[in-house]
């Protein structure tokens, strides 16, 4: 039951570099949107700061533009608020490795049913090119002054590390492969992390659509390869993440593109709340009616001395 | 001591007396000095504390050192006279420098360093009754007869304590059996036990001493009474105004709300649910208002509290709510500051803070609360404002209000309606321009309504899509800030500011938990021949300019006190940047503790009649 | 076009003209309108900038299209003939709301859709002499001559631009040649390809039209000029003033600062290392402030630099740096806000946060400055204050100032000391009293020092060890905020607030940039009959009340107006905080383009004259 | 050559509960110090907030006592403006790896050679009993109102995930134990972790030392453990890493402490600092002159000149 892509598509110029890998990640959101035929006005796209974070704009569907390193947490809310939206975060490599690295972290703890594209081109772009979380030491790309001197943090390996339940790479000028894997992000259920690879023609002069040519390959396609925990003991559990890992720290000649782990058995955070609290899996806080026609609210007094009984003395004068 | 307190509380409120107490407690879990300070009232609600104690009743050797001074001439004390061996010296967990102060004072007064120094001094040289019971005596009693361990026994200490105190006040039993079960519901053998050792203890008291505290028959008028912390009070506010999203990072003194709110989620009457709050434990205070913020967009009405630290991180996310029109509450107790400062001590210091917090200008409403009951109010108010004007609203309280415990009369329902101005939960299908320029208040479909809209903390255009113009960025700058404008000529004046009394010798001017003591210094000013009267200001943004300003014009310079819980008289600079009326007089209090009335007195008539311009307050430990 | 203008200006300042020029340009790296505006001056350094320009040079249709009305009668403009049948509706990257505007005022002016049009309703309506340049051939000469790709002629664009502008105002080619070494240093095939378009054109351009706009003979004395943006000065500043640790996180405008240090980390004179700063670029601005306190207790001169969404992240830190009396200076360039706002246009809305941001009181010092002069000087100021008071100084300048490339005189080192306060690098080994209360300012042994000290965000005692008690908070309370009043009877009002002019006809009260038009303005209001003054701030707090009190006393209110880049003129609140003096008439601009003089001029008038109370400037794109 | 304890000790009242575990972290610390007769004004403890950040106090030792979350980045730039300090982290559950989970990360990119000793007492100490990021799904303590619904984040995976180059866990009642793992980790140049399991008497009901009698087990003691790389081979990294991995994700009726990964080949932050600026080894940025006896600044007019001539042009009229 697919859609049209026009019924994605904005008509907000975008601004980026031409060539810029970004161009790439919108359409394939936008195809896998049709594909999977979301609805606009259910879909929401949480963005932080950065080039990466201009993507809202240029999609149609609800776009929240939040603040450097933050769009996790805002979607989080969004998304526990009223759990029946679909809710993707774009973030880049700065804004949710760098100064968001601790939401990122805790949201793999909550495995809340979000899917989170990181544009990963290697720098800070729309602040002109310095390096970003993902670049790797003694690399210098070309605004830089001197040498990067930080270790690059593996998103792979902390995504993992850090409870995602879904983790896939793919890259930005792969269109459709990269379609498929976001696909697959949206309709698992729990935290999914899709860490694309993003040429960034301005500013990042060492992975370069030219560098990635014939060094990337596609997992699903390596003999064996089986990314699914199925059974859910701790052994598979462990042996998966294991394989994962090996993979995650291939760089170089051969990069792996694909699915590198999905764990479909964690309860997401939804579930858990509904646990506890029944209702929330019928009616979302966001829809609930909170007062009566009149204003007056749904807890009046009656209400409120059932609820609070314990807090309240009747009065007995002797 | 907390025990020894709920337990009056119950007992008294049950009679229909009106109880305030404060909790006072070191930044620890277990071994520093904390102590519950009471007053009780048969005429009305009490919201204010004064020194000295008639009644004093110590669990320590380290609590009567402490608080010598603190008890009136011909009051009474009771003690466990198994630490009366006990040396000041001896007490690891006293401050040195609290120690040292003390010892001089000692010396200064003729104590010696131990307990029964003290205790003779205050009987022979303060009139102070002494009762001394042998605790170590009546628990094994209990002990013997209940089977217990040692440790077990200990924790009736605090009975002990509680059942004299009834003893003296002339409780009945029945009112403290009350007390008794409510505070252990649903755990039928330490109630037993409590009852059968404080009946003991009460009859034992009564015989010796008789009843000689004896409260004068009560006159309020109130079927019920809520017996509940500021923080429970907000929180009662909150689930009436239709809370259904609190986040939340653990802080003292705000934790206690979310923790209040998490007992209550599911908002149960009859087995049925009404509805249900999420409260969410976030990593950290930037996640705590970024997904309050969020689930407002998606139509929750939400809250966030917290108090300084967090609300410092939380500033950027403020910011990003003032530039999308996004409705979002935030509580904020205000505890000693700067930085981790005095974590479980009360202060006012952060109202300049939250007026101009976050870079850029934008419109908040930024109101406080004076006691329970503007409290309660205030919190359902919040969330109406914050959903009406689309913006953010901070609501400051202090520590004082949270930690204290009062009894309440049950509100006026007839007073509150849930107002979400221009939310709309359904939305025509398709692209929404969010931020419609046509009024400086658009209509707010929330995130899956069906409407499709963007927002962004960049200047954006009427869809919330990024634009550089500037003749945009001025009609939306201006759009924004104009619903301040609004918000000033719609909320009633009488909710932002009012003015006690009207004499002319004086005029306080303050805020927050100051009010209960303000107002009863009026009182007790007026008997000693200066009448005065009390601002009190409720609502800083948008402030009430013009009715200030008229109040102000009534007095000499010289009159106008300030009277805060920080240094800078950061109310008083509001008032001046506002009205142009520089303040000259103040009353402040900065040690944490809060401003007692006797104090507070003494100080009015140092700066009227002694013609002192500025008095530090410092009584309390 | 940077490049154009970097070259002008080297040429320029050659001779010893004084340049100023102004960068818009969008928050986006490739592909929107942005554009340099410049000022030339022979008599003095030019600190303000204005409209209509004389001369206009024009890469692109956009550019064109855009600044249309910018162009003074009789004015000359250069463009691209290569673009004459563009329209205006064929231009994605030019925003829908300017595209609406500029068409309905073309419709206005009777302007057609395309360059052409505009260029001849230009040349026709406005006498402007018109010099279109076919772009393409010239490159395609250029390329057969060198031997060029497409792409790699096209950077020669500018040169066209530069070259045809250089010809007008009739500057020598050696002049020019000389632009062009030093932008293109090192890289001789460049520098070669340039000297020859460039020579070409200028010859044609000067035998074409000659040297309309010939500049007089520069008057200023200067040996020496240095060329650089507001950013570098602060750099250089840093340099000079002893900084050994710079953390930062990337943000606009301020990382061009940190970038600037980086390319200077190791301070090398003749090959030999003076010294070395670190430059450390951390995961973001927490991390920012805490690393950069953290260096400053270690003994090193330290600071970050940072914009607003940055700031905002950093409240907490700069609260423990005002508890723990750590020196640490944040040089804070003003963007537009709220929340991400207008990030690469300029404001001054954040004065009022900065002055209370943090929960609870602590000594701060803030400070802004309003040209490259003194922004050179507070850099180093800034690191002596935090260093003698022992306290976070917060160093204030506005995207106008960093952005802009100044030609600045070499300062003056007679001015110059480095002043350490009571830092002590080596200290007796063993417990030191770090906070020893004998003196609001103690002596701080760094860490490593010999001396063993402690350090909380809790109150703490004269160890730095938490403490609770009532006294010592007082007096560590007083401590800490009377080192304020030690800085503000030490720190000369002159260097706090300063007023030039001592005309009665009118007060204007500005800060940062506004500086340089206001200066401006008294003259050309002075030519048209107003004798008005210009009262500048620079220090906030602690603010110098009686001298502005005292400037104030000599105005009615009417005629005392407030000149600021935001909305709620905010230094007046400051103003009438301090003073009560309450400011009622306001010249305000916050659409993140500069205050143009002929603006200012005229605001001035409107409300001196015709008794308007507010003006919100809106000139530029 | 080692020094006495009482050297160690101040006279400050430790406030904890009785029968904390951060006693014995304590006394670890002191007796690590002692034996590796460490200079007190040349050592630093740093710590963020909660009860277990109140140990600076109870040292005697340069003591930093900073913000929630914040000690890592306090401890950065004193270490990075004065290397020779011996620099040491103490902070919580909650303040490490909650609020401060992003500094967590951003340190292991840079290899610091500071020791970061976690108090792992699964639960906010000083704000009365709250869940921390290392209490598990659906357990309860006891001042929880309803079962935790957010899973425990794994200090040692995401340490090893993060960069940090020698990984342990000591337990707080194993004084003599854990007082070796310090001295290593502070021996060792690079970010260390010490995870330290620290029964929270109070609050945390679940985490006794009776529950953890019995079940911890000494990973020295295993046969063949050696969580060393020795010859730095890519290969070799992995494979300690996996066993390294496979031993954090234990727990239960066998819990691990000791050393479990230890990477002594990648260079410090401030080798690669020196390596751009070699002045920067032999004297620290903090003890570097910048004025003259006069107050005047190091670089005087012609310094300046010589340093910044690129900026300067000699105005020369014709
Ligand atoms: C709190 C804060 N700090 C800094 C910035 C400045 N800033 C804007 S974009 C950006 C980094 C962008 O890098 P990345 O997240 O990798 O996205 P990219 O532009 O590469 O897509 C930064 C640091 C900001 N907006 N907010
Ligand atoms: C920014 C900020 N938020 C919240 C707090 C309140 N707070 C004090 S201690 C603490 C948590 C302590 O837990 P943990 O870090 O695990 O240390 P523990 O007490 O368990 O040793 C919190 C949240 C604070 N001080 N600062
Ligand atoms: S700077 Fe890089 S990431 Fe940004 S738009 Fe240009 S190419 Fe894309
Ligand atoms: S609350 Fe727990 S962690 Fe804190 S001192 Fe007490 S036992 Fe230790
Ligand atoms: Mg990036
Ligand atoms: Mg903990």
């Amino acid at each position: 039951m697919a859609s049209s892509l026009a019924r994605y598509k904005t008509d907000v110029w975008s601004d980026w570099c031409p060539g810029c890998g970004d161009f790439g990640i919108v359409a394939a959101m936008q195809k896998a949107f049709a594909e999977l035929d979301l609805d606009p006005a259910q879909t929401v796209i949480v963005s932080g700061i950065g080039c990466s974070s201009k993507t809202p704009h240029f999609i149609n569907a609800n776009g929240v533009h939040t603040l450097h390193g933050r769009a996790i947490p805002f979607a989080t809310g969004i998304k526990l608020a009223n759990p029946s939206l679909t809710v993707i975060v774009n973030g880049g490599d700065g804004d949710l490795l760098g100064i968001g690295a601790g939401h990122f972290v805790a949201v793999g703890r909550r495995n809340i049913d979000i899917t989170v594209i990181l544009h990963n081109n290697q720098v800070y772009g729309l602040t002109k090119g310095q390096a970003s979380p993902t670049l790797r030491r003694w690399e210098q790309v070309k605004s830089l002054p001197r040498p990067n001197i930080q270790d690059a943090v593996n998103p792979i390996a902390l995504a993992i590390a850090s409870g995602f339940t879904f983790v896939a790479r793919g890259y930005a000028l792969w269109v459709d492969h990269l379609k498929e894997i976001i696909k697959a992000a949206i309709k698992h259920r729990g935290t999914a992390l899709v860490d694309v690879l993003q040429p960034c023609v301005t500013y990042n002069n060492l992975y370069t659509a030219d560098f990635y040519k014939g060094r990337l390959y596609k997992l699903e396609e390596e003999p064996g390869w089986d990314p699914v925990v199925h059974e859910n003991s701790i052994e598979e559990v462990e042996e998966k993440i294991a394989r994962a890992w090996d993979k995650a720290l291939e760089w170089g000649n051969r990069i792996p593109v694909g699915v590198f782990y999905v764990n479909p058995h964690v309860e997401t955070f939804e579930d858990r709340i509904a646990k506890l609290n029944p209702l929330y899996s019928e009616s979302p806080v966001a829809r609930q009616p909170i007062a009566g026609e009149d204003g007056r609210p749904l807890v009046g007094v009656e209400e409120f001395k059932k609820i609070f009984g314990k807090y309240i003395v009747e009065v007995e004068r002797k | 001591m907390e025990t020894s307190g709920q337990i009056l509380t119950s007992a008294l409120a049950r009679r229909g007396y009106g109880v305030v107490s404060d909790r006072e407690y070191y930044s620890n879990i277990v071994g520093r000095h904390s102590y519950v300070h009471m007053r009780v009232s048969a005429r009305r609600i009490p919201l204010s504390l004064t020194y000295p104690v008639q009644l004093a009743g110590f669990l320590d050797a380290e609590s009567v050192f402490t608080h010598v001074f603190d008890i009136g001439d011909g009051g009474w004390l009771i003690y466990d006279t198994g630490v009366s061996r006990t040396r000041i010296t001896r007490i690891p967990s006293m401050e040195p420098q609290v120690r040292d102060r003390l010892l001089s004072a000692y010396r200064e007064a003729g104590i010696g360093e131990t307990v029964s120094d003290v205790v003779s001094y205050l009987e022979k040289e303060r009139s102070v009754n002494i009762i001394g019971i042998d605790f170590k005596q009546v628990l094994d009693g209990l002990r013997k007869r209940y089977n217990l361990t040692l440790g077990q026994a200990q924790r009736f200490r605090s009975t002990i304590i509680f059942a004299a105190m009834a003893g003296l006040l002339g409780l009945d039993p029945d009112s403290v059996d009350y007390g008794i079960e409510r505070r252990f519901a649903g755990r039928a053998k330490i109630v037993e036990m409590n009852k059968f050792l404080s009946s003991m203890i009460i009859e034992d008291v009564r015989r010796e001493y008789g009843s000689p505290l004896k409260l004068s028959t009560p006159t309020i008028d109130a079927r019920e009474l809520i017996i509940a912390t500021g923080n429970d009070i907000v929180g009662m506010g909150k689930v009436v105004g239709g809370l259904r999203f609190q986040s939340y990072y653990p802080i003292t003194p705000a934790a206690d709300e979310s923790t209040f709110l998490e007992a209550h989620e599911s908002l149960s009457v009859d087995g049925e649910a009404l509805g249900n709050i999420l409260v969410f434990q976030t990593e950290d205070e930037i996640a705590a208002i970024a997904s309050a913020i969020g689930a407002g967009l998606a139509g929750a009405r939400s809250a966030t509290a917290t108090s300084g630290p967090g609300f410092s991180l939380m500033v950027e996310a403020l910011g990003w709510a003032g530039m999308n029109e996004a409705p979002v509450v935030i509580t904020y107790y205000q505890r000693g500051g700067p930085s981790t400062g005095q974590p479980t001590r009360g202060s006012q210091s952060d109202l300049l803070f939250t007026l101009y917090a976050s870079h850029g200008e934008f419109p908040r409403i930024v109101l406080a609360s004076g006691d329970p009951e503007e409290a309660f109010y205030d919190a359902i108010n919040a969330m109406n404002y914050a959903e009406r004007y689309q913006l953010p609203v901070i609501h400051l309280l202090d520590k004082f209000l949270a930690n204290s415990t009062f009894t309440v009369p049950l509100p006026s329902w007839d007073r509150i309606r849930i107002d979400r101005g221009k939310t709309l939960l359904e939305a025509p299908r398709g692209v929404f321009k969010r931020f419609d320029k046509s009024e400086p208040i658009s209509p707010r479909p929330v995130l899956g309504s069906g409407a499709i809209t963007w927002h962004a903390g960049d200047e954006h255009d009427e869809y919330g899509h990024i634009t550089e113009d500037p003749v945009n960025r001025i009609e939306m700058y201006e759009k924004r800030m104009k619903k301040l404008e609004i918000a000033d000529s719609e909320i009633p004046v009488e909710e932002r500011a009012r003015l006690y009394g009207g004499g002319k010798d004086f005029l306080l001017v303050g805020w927050g938990f100051v009010k209960g003591a303000a107002l009863e210094a009026l009182e007790v000013l007026r008997d000693r021949g200066l009448e005065g009267a009390y601002l009190h200001l409720r609502m800083f943004t948008p402030f009430p300019t013009r009715f200030v300003g008229e109040v102000l014009k009534g007095y000499d310079a010289g009159r106008v006190i300030a009277v805060e819980h920080n240094i800078m008289a950061q109310a008083a600079r509001v008032v001046a940047q506002n009205t142009g009326f520089l303040v000259t007089r103040y009353i402040l209090k900065y040690t944490g503790r809060p401003i007692y009335t006797m104090e507070l007195v003494d100080a009015v008539e140092r700066i009227i009649e002694g013609g002192v311009e500025k008095v530090v307050l410092r009584y309390g430990e």
